[in-house]
């Protein structure tokens, strides 16, 4: 199913045609590298949908919950290897402390500041969240400093060659961890008690507090989980990237996206809007040009809502304010 | 209930500055635009007070524009600086590319964001809420690529506009711009135009029921917005002499702009001006009193004026003034659902 | 010429308000509306009952082009109007009122009747006649002291009054109501059968639909009763009493 | 759902309300601020941290004192090479006044005084804080910012109110093709950066290389220059991409290299894409002969995130750390590099040499000019030539020096070494990089 939706995508991507014949081999490893790069923003976009659904807040801090996940399993990495560099699969014992210190960071700011404007008009909501937004960047800033920071965790042979194709370790790993995380928080939303007091919470928050779900607690619980899985993604952008205070922004921008790919509130859809959004990119890097990959990311944008509001998989109503 | 007649009403202080506020808006206009426009002629000299003042006209144009779409017409922008940049761009190219005389490429730049308004509303108009939000954002996110990756807009090495006019021009051509439409929004906002304006932001489905082509309506808002802020954008550009795609389309104004409108309170025509020029003013002198701390200190503070003024001053005025209204005239406490027998009011009879 | 002129020309010309030929509608399986024929003639009071989900707002909602019928064709005064936007449809004269009453909440209640004011120039300010009128129908519905009040603020009873205000201000042909008589205190019901036989005196015909069995057989001139979206019945108050087929529908023996 | 609605019901509690709304009102009570009123500075509070007061006019300590303004970037995207220029202009300043200030040419002494503000890298900041320094902190003599975007506005309000500008982060040509007399810049264009490194790459017998450029102001100019240079040389550019700020991945463009096997790889960008290229070129095992990025791929916070990834990558600099520089304020280059090393324990880059050679433009011109207006000032700073840590400074009549650009390598064991020209060689550059499988 994905790779139809991709030739179409692709196709309304415009110059298709125009570009030279590249092998198919190149083309394959672009979907790789898409889907590879993909899978964090669909894990960041998840968190990002999650309250949005959920608590009906479009979260402007959200990239900040990544960054700071980057720099926790950063400072932890060093703690555990003393010398910042260290066997690859190391780095998904930082993940965890990442994913527990966001949850608590989540939980706090919920319950803090922002559940003085849950119920206002979204845009309350967003201005507050610009306003926790640069203070959290600037915080890191004079804590931190601005130098990237990278995680140091390397294999001896650091990438797979499958007929022709590079698949890098790290980001194989990075692969399947965001998205263990994912299948785990939506494991957790099916089955648990909490997790259906959190739906219940979604569809309709005063009939859930009729049936004594504790709204309040309910709400931080989900803030702290969105800030978790974002964390755990910041500690995968960590170690195949860097991560500086200023890197928030970028990733938040692109769970809107992905968010409105995927449908709002749906967590399958953010995965595979990310998915789709990663390839997206990294198919017009490598077919047309990369200066183009934003402007065609949100011309998407802006195409998609016109066409389909309601993303692949929402169940939004168009006129859901 | 207090005992209140009908003449010896005691009206509350929301109530007495609002209803100055509406009875004499064209004198108190009036008044604003000549206490603003006597600085320059007297003790104000070009540098940094001037410039400061003239970005304070900037914001308030930004936060009104805003406001029209979104405070009064319900329909949250989310993309208002794409018509920032559309301005800026429109006039800087016109001018230095085709020699274009500045105050032609002024206009131009308005012009050209109306039109480009138009073509954008013909998408966006139809989504509302949060769609509307992140559609309008998409638009401004796709405007900075497009500018980034043009030749004729320098990319994103941008471009030098030098040889503008003076400080003091600029100063009176931001103040024209804010005068005129804050003119133009008060007029609108009694007349038919602002009334279905703002029965589209309470119930448009009642309002198309009611006969109301509500398309129209919003793509007039939009395009006025526009029009506005894309002015201020052509402006911008030579004032500031320099334009690139981060501040053509700065995202922090953006925010900005919205916060403004909602911190002074939106709906109204003093609101976003107040807001504009309060917070312009408290970021210059934070920006200057706490250098490098400075973002911080924003952030709190738009965080804490949120929290304590969810409707704006203007708005938490009006708030005030009509909870007053309502207890005054024997309603029953406000918003209560039992129907109260509405007929029962001081002093008139019920005609049964 | 002002529309009440305009009215009176048309209906001596012999034109029927409202008019529905087959009139079905379909939802995914759901059949609301099966083939539903009715008549408003001029200046009558029509009632339309039925059990819940009889297909009664359907009905509404296709006569005032809220939804488009799969089949069928409604005129409006002999022109057909079917599928005709419903701002358009409104603008020829057939204004509907809500089930959940719906008013402007942000905007005053004096401002709420001036936006439903037949349009006049755009740019201009209300004229002194639309505002006299105004105070005028919130003098009629006793809502005059609050006229400054923003409509949010009042009661269900009290908007329910504005809301039936700015249809008066809207100088309909013909007025829809949804269950005028839902949910309001004992007291305004006798008050709201009152302000339907002024309006219908002031030759607007009125259409409305209403589970308040006491009100509607005291009101309307004629009734039909819907039943799983079919017309079941037609006739005075009197003869849908006694009729069989509607009092098997409402205690659900057919 | 308009607001309203929702706050339809009770009135507001006053008291919890009041308390936040006098917090929140100080923002809107900022409009009975300092509107209107011109002239002296405030001078109240200090800017920035630790920054020396910034009163000015009466002298508090016997010697008079000269301020000097300007803004960096202490945030936003460039924050962590603002910070170079932060702490090199504040040891310079405390070694110059250690020393007993400045012996200016009018006869008296004078304390050095900083007033550092923030621009956050934007540009539509620059033109208000540096009118801010000249009419409310009555500053003569202006410090330019990083970054070119955000030099543009700041030499036009030095040329607007006639103060001499100096700086050493704005490099973009454009900014010295706009006639202005009073700007007077550090850094060589931003189009000479790469050219020696190609140089070097064309002697060594390179056909094919590869340009990765970032889309801003420098990195694009760099590449202007890059490919200019490339052509000359006879070198044959095989892959060309441009790719926005934001791009954090650069897998897919490392993919084209790999697939072109070009001999050069040029990443015109900055650090945290340095960074990026070092780590991903293993992972795509990409092995040019020579991978050279244009900013930030030397200094310390490279080598510590690359670590063994950042080994033989090259980069372009217009300052060499050996070559001991005879210094008025430190002594020597090597002195400089120790007294930057043990205030802030990193190694200094050309970014910190570039700035203490700012600060002491302006000191040998105070020492030269017999009256301290800022005109006289300017004229010195136009005709002036001395050396410092930062090596010989002279600028040409558009304003900005002319330097030869250095190139440095990563060497596994000796470290940082400039390797290019020869003339100034620390050791031969290891030509070609070894693969990936011989490190």
């Amino acid at each position: 199913m994905i790779v139809e939706q991709l030739a179409t995508t692709a196709g309304a991507g415009g110059a298709v045609g125009a570009i030279p014949l590249q092998s198919a081999g190149s083309i394959v490893q672009f979907v790789v590298n898409g889907l590879l790069v993909g899978s964090i923003f669909a894990l960041v976009a998840i968190g990002f949908a999650l309250v949005w659904g959920v608590v009906g807040i479009i979260n402007l801090a959200h990239g900040e919950m990544m960054m700071l996940g980057g720099y926790v399993s950063y400072w932890a990495f060093l703690g555990l290897t003393g010398t910042g560099t260290g066997p690859g699969l190391l780095v998904l014992a930082t993940v965890p402390v990442a994913v527990a210190v966001l949850y608590v960071v989540g939980y706090g700011l919920q319950r803090a500041i922002v559940t003085r404007v849950t119920d206002e008009d979204m845009f309350l909501t967003l201005l507050v969240t610009f306003g926790l937004s640069i203070f959290i960047q600037q915080a890191t800033l004079q804590a931190f400093s601005a130098d990237p920071r990278s995680i140091g965790a390397t294999f001896a042979d650091p990438s797979f060659v499958l007929g022709g194709i590079v698949v890098p370790k790290m980001k194989l790993v990075a692969f399947v961890g965001t998205l263990a995380l994912a299948a785990a928080l939506y494991v957790y939303l099916q089955t648990t008690r909490r997790g259906r007091a959190i739906r219940a919470v979604a569809q309709n928050p005063e009939a859930a507090r009729l049936v004594g779900i504790d709204v309040q607690h309910t709400r931080a619980v989900t803030f702290g989980l969105s800030a978790a899985v974002a964390g755990g993604a910041g500690a995968f952008i960590a170690t195949i990237l860097n991560v500086t205070p200023q890197i928030g922004l970028n990733y938040t921008l692109k769970s809107f996206v992905i968010v409105v790919f995927g449908g709002i509130g749906s967590i399958p859809g953010a995965l595979v809007g990310g998915l789709l959004l990663g390839t997206v990119e990294e198919l017009t890097a490598g077919l047309v040009s990369s200066q183009l990959t934003l402007a065609v990311t949100f011309t998407l944008l802006v195409v998609l809502l016109v066409v389909k509001p309601q993303g692949l998989f929402g169940s939004g109503t168009e006129g859901s304010t | 209930m207090s005992e209140v007649d009908e003449e010896g009403t005691r009206r509350s202080p929301a109530e007495v500055v609002l209803s100055v506020g509406n009875g004499y808006s064209a004198v108190l206009l009036a008044l604003f635009a000549v206490a603003l426009a006597v600085p320059p002629l007297v003790f104000l000299d070009e540098g940094f007070y001037m410039t400061v003042m003239t970005e304070m006209f900037l914001f308030g144009v930004l936060a009104l524009s805003w406001d029209l779409v979104g405070g009064q017409t319900g329909y949250p922008s989310f993309g208002n600086m794409a018509f920032f940049g559309v301005g800026a761009y429109t006039t800087g190219i016109l001018w230095t590319e085709f020699g274009v005389a500045y105050p032609a490429a002024l206009l131009a730049a308005g012009v050209f964001a109306v039109v480009f308004a138009a073509i954008i509303g013909l998408a966006v108009l139809r989504l509302r809420g949060h769609y509307f939000a992140i559609a309008t954002l998409g638009v401004l996110l796709a405007s900075i690529q497009l500018s980034r990756y043009l030749e004729i807009t320098g990319g994103s090495s941008g471009k030098v506009l030098l040889g503008g006019p003076s400080g003091e021009v600029f100063y009176y051509v931001f103040l024209a711009i804010l005068i005129v439409e804050m003119a133009v929004v008060r007029y609108l906002s009694g007349t038919r135009f602002g009334f279905v304006l703002n029965a589209i932001r309470d119930d448009e489905r009642k309002a198309t029921a009611m006969g109301v082509d509500t398309t129209y309506y919003k793509t007039a808002a939009w395009t006025l917005a526009a029009f506005f802020t894309g002015l201020a954008g052509g402006a911008y550009g030579a004032f500031n002499t320099f334009i690139d795609p981060q501040t053509a389309y700065n995202l922090a104004w953006n925010v900005e702009l919205i916060a403004m409108a909602l911190l002074g309170g939106t709906g109204t025509v003093a609101g976003p001006v107040v807001g504009a020029f309060g917070l312009h003013l408290a970021i210059v002198e934070i920006d200057s009193l706490f250098s490098g701390w400075q973002l911080m200190i924003l952030g709190s503070v738009v965080i804490v004026t949120v929290v304590a003024f969810p409707n704006g001053v203007v708005g938490t005025l009006r708030q005030r003034a009509n909870a007053m209204e309502y207890y005054k005239f024997g309603g029953g406490a406000a918003g209560e659902s039992s129907p109260s027998a509405a007929s029962s009011t001081d002093g008139t009879e019920g005609s049964e | 010429m002002s529309r009440r002129a305009e009215r009176r020309d048309r209906s001596t010309a012999g034109e029927v308000p409202v008019v529905t030929e087959g009139l079905t509608k379909r939802f995914g399986g759901l059949t609301a509306l099966d083939g539903v024929d009715i008549e408003v003639r001029d200046d009558e009071i029509v009632g339309l009952i039925g059990p819940n989900g009889s297909g009664k707002t359907t009905l509404f909602d296709c006569v005032t082009g809220a939804y488009t019928p799969d089949e069928g064709t409604v005129f409006l005064y002999g022109e057909e109007i079917t599928g005709l936007s419903e701002n358009r449809v409104a603008q020829r004269g057939l204004v509907r009122m809500f089930q959940q009453t719906r008013v402007y909440g942000g905007m005053t209640v004096a401002e709420n009747l001036l936006v439903a004011a037949p349009s006049e120039s755009l740019l201009r300010p209300p004229s002194t006649a639309t505002r006299e009128e105004a105070d005028r129908l919130l003098e009629y519905v006793d809502l005059a002291g609050l006229a400054e009040v923003e409509a949010g603020r009042l009661s269900f009873g009290q908007q329910k009054l504005v809301e039936f205000a700015m249809a008066l201000m809207a100088d309909p042909d013909v007025l829809l109501m949804d269950e005028p008589a839902g949910g309001i205190n004992p007291s305004m019901i006798n008050r709201m059968l009152d302000y339907i036989r002024d309006v219908n005196d002031d030759d607007v015909t009125v259409f409305l639909i209403e589970h308040d069995m006491d009100f509607v057989m005291n009101v309307a001139d004629r009734i039909y009763v819907l039943a799983h979206g079919e017309r079941i019945a037609e006739g005075t108050p009197e003869e849908i009493q006694t009729n069989e087929r509607v009092l098997d529908a409402y205690l659900g023996r057919e | 759902m308009s607001m309203v609605d929702i706050l339809g019901e009770g009135t507001v509690t006053v008291d919890r309300r009041t308390f936040l709304a006098g917090a929140g009102a100080a923002g809107v009570a900022g409009i009975a601020g300092c509107t209107g009123g011109t002239g002296d500075s405030s001078g109240s509070g200090n800017s920035g941290e630790g920054d020396t007061g910034t009163t000015t006019g009466q002298p508090n300590s016997g010697a008079g004192t000269i301020v000097l303004g300007g803004s960096m970037s202490l945030s936003g995207d460039n924050a962590d090479l603002g910070k170079l220029y932060r702490d090199a202009y504040r040891v310079t300043i405390r070694r110059i006044n250690e020393a007993g200030g400045v012996e200016a040419g009018d006869g008296n002494t004078y304390e050095l005084e900083m007033v550092l503000r923030d621009d956050e890298t934007d540009a539509s900041k620059s033109k208000t804080i540096y009118q801010e320094l000249v009419d409310r902190k009555g500053i003569d003599y202006l410090l330019g910012p990083y970054s070119s975007t955000v030099t543009l506005p700041a030499s036009a309000v030095a040329a607007a109110n006639g103060k001499p500008m100096v700086e050493g982060g704005g490099a973009s040509p454009k900014i010295f093709a706009q006639g202005n007399e009073w700007i007077f810049g550090l850094l060589p264009t931003a189009d000479k950066y790469p050219l020696s490194g190609i140089d070097l790459a064309a002697k060594r017998g390179a056909e094919t290389a590869a340009l990765l450029a970032e889309d801003d102001t420098f990195s694009q100019s760099t590449a202007e220059g890059a490919r200019s240079k490339f052509e000359s040389a006879g070198v044959e550019l095989v892959v060309d991409e441009t790719f926005p700020t934001e791009t954090s991945d650069l897998s897919t463009n490392l993919g084209k290299v790999r697939e072109t096997e070009a001999d050069v790889l040029l990443l015109a960008a900055h650090q945290k894409h340095a960074i990026v290229m070092a780590k991903q070129m293993e992972s795509q095992n990409v092995s040019p002969d020579m991978a050279m990025a244009t900013v930030g791929s030397l200094n310390e916070a490279f080598k510590e995130e690359t670590g063994s990834n950042g080994n033989y990558v090259y980069g372009p600099s217009s300052w060499a750390i050996n070559a001991d520089f005879e210094d008025q304020v430190f002594g020597s280059t090597s002195a400089f590099v120790s007294a930057i090393d043990s205030g802030f324990d990193y190694q200094p880059d050309y970014h910190s040499a570039a700035a203490t050679g700012v600060i002491q433009t302006f000191q040998r011109a105070f020492q030269q000019v017999d009256s301290l207006a800022p005109t006289a000032v300017r004229n010195a700073i136009r005709d002036i030539e001395f050396t410092c840590a930062y090596g010989g400074v002279k600028f040409a009549d558009n304003g900005v020096i002319n330097k030869q650009m250095l190139v440095y390598q990563w060497q596994p064991e000796k470290g940082k070494q400039i390797v290019w020209p020869t003339n100034v060689q620390q050791s031969e550059p290891i030509y070609p990089m070894p693969g990936w499988g011989e490190r």
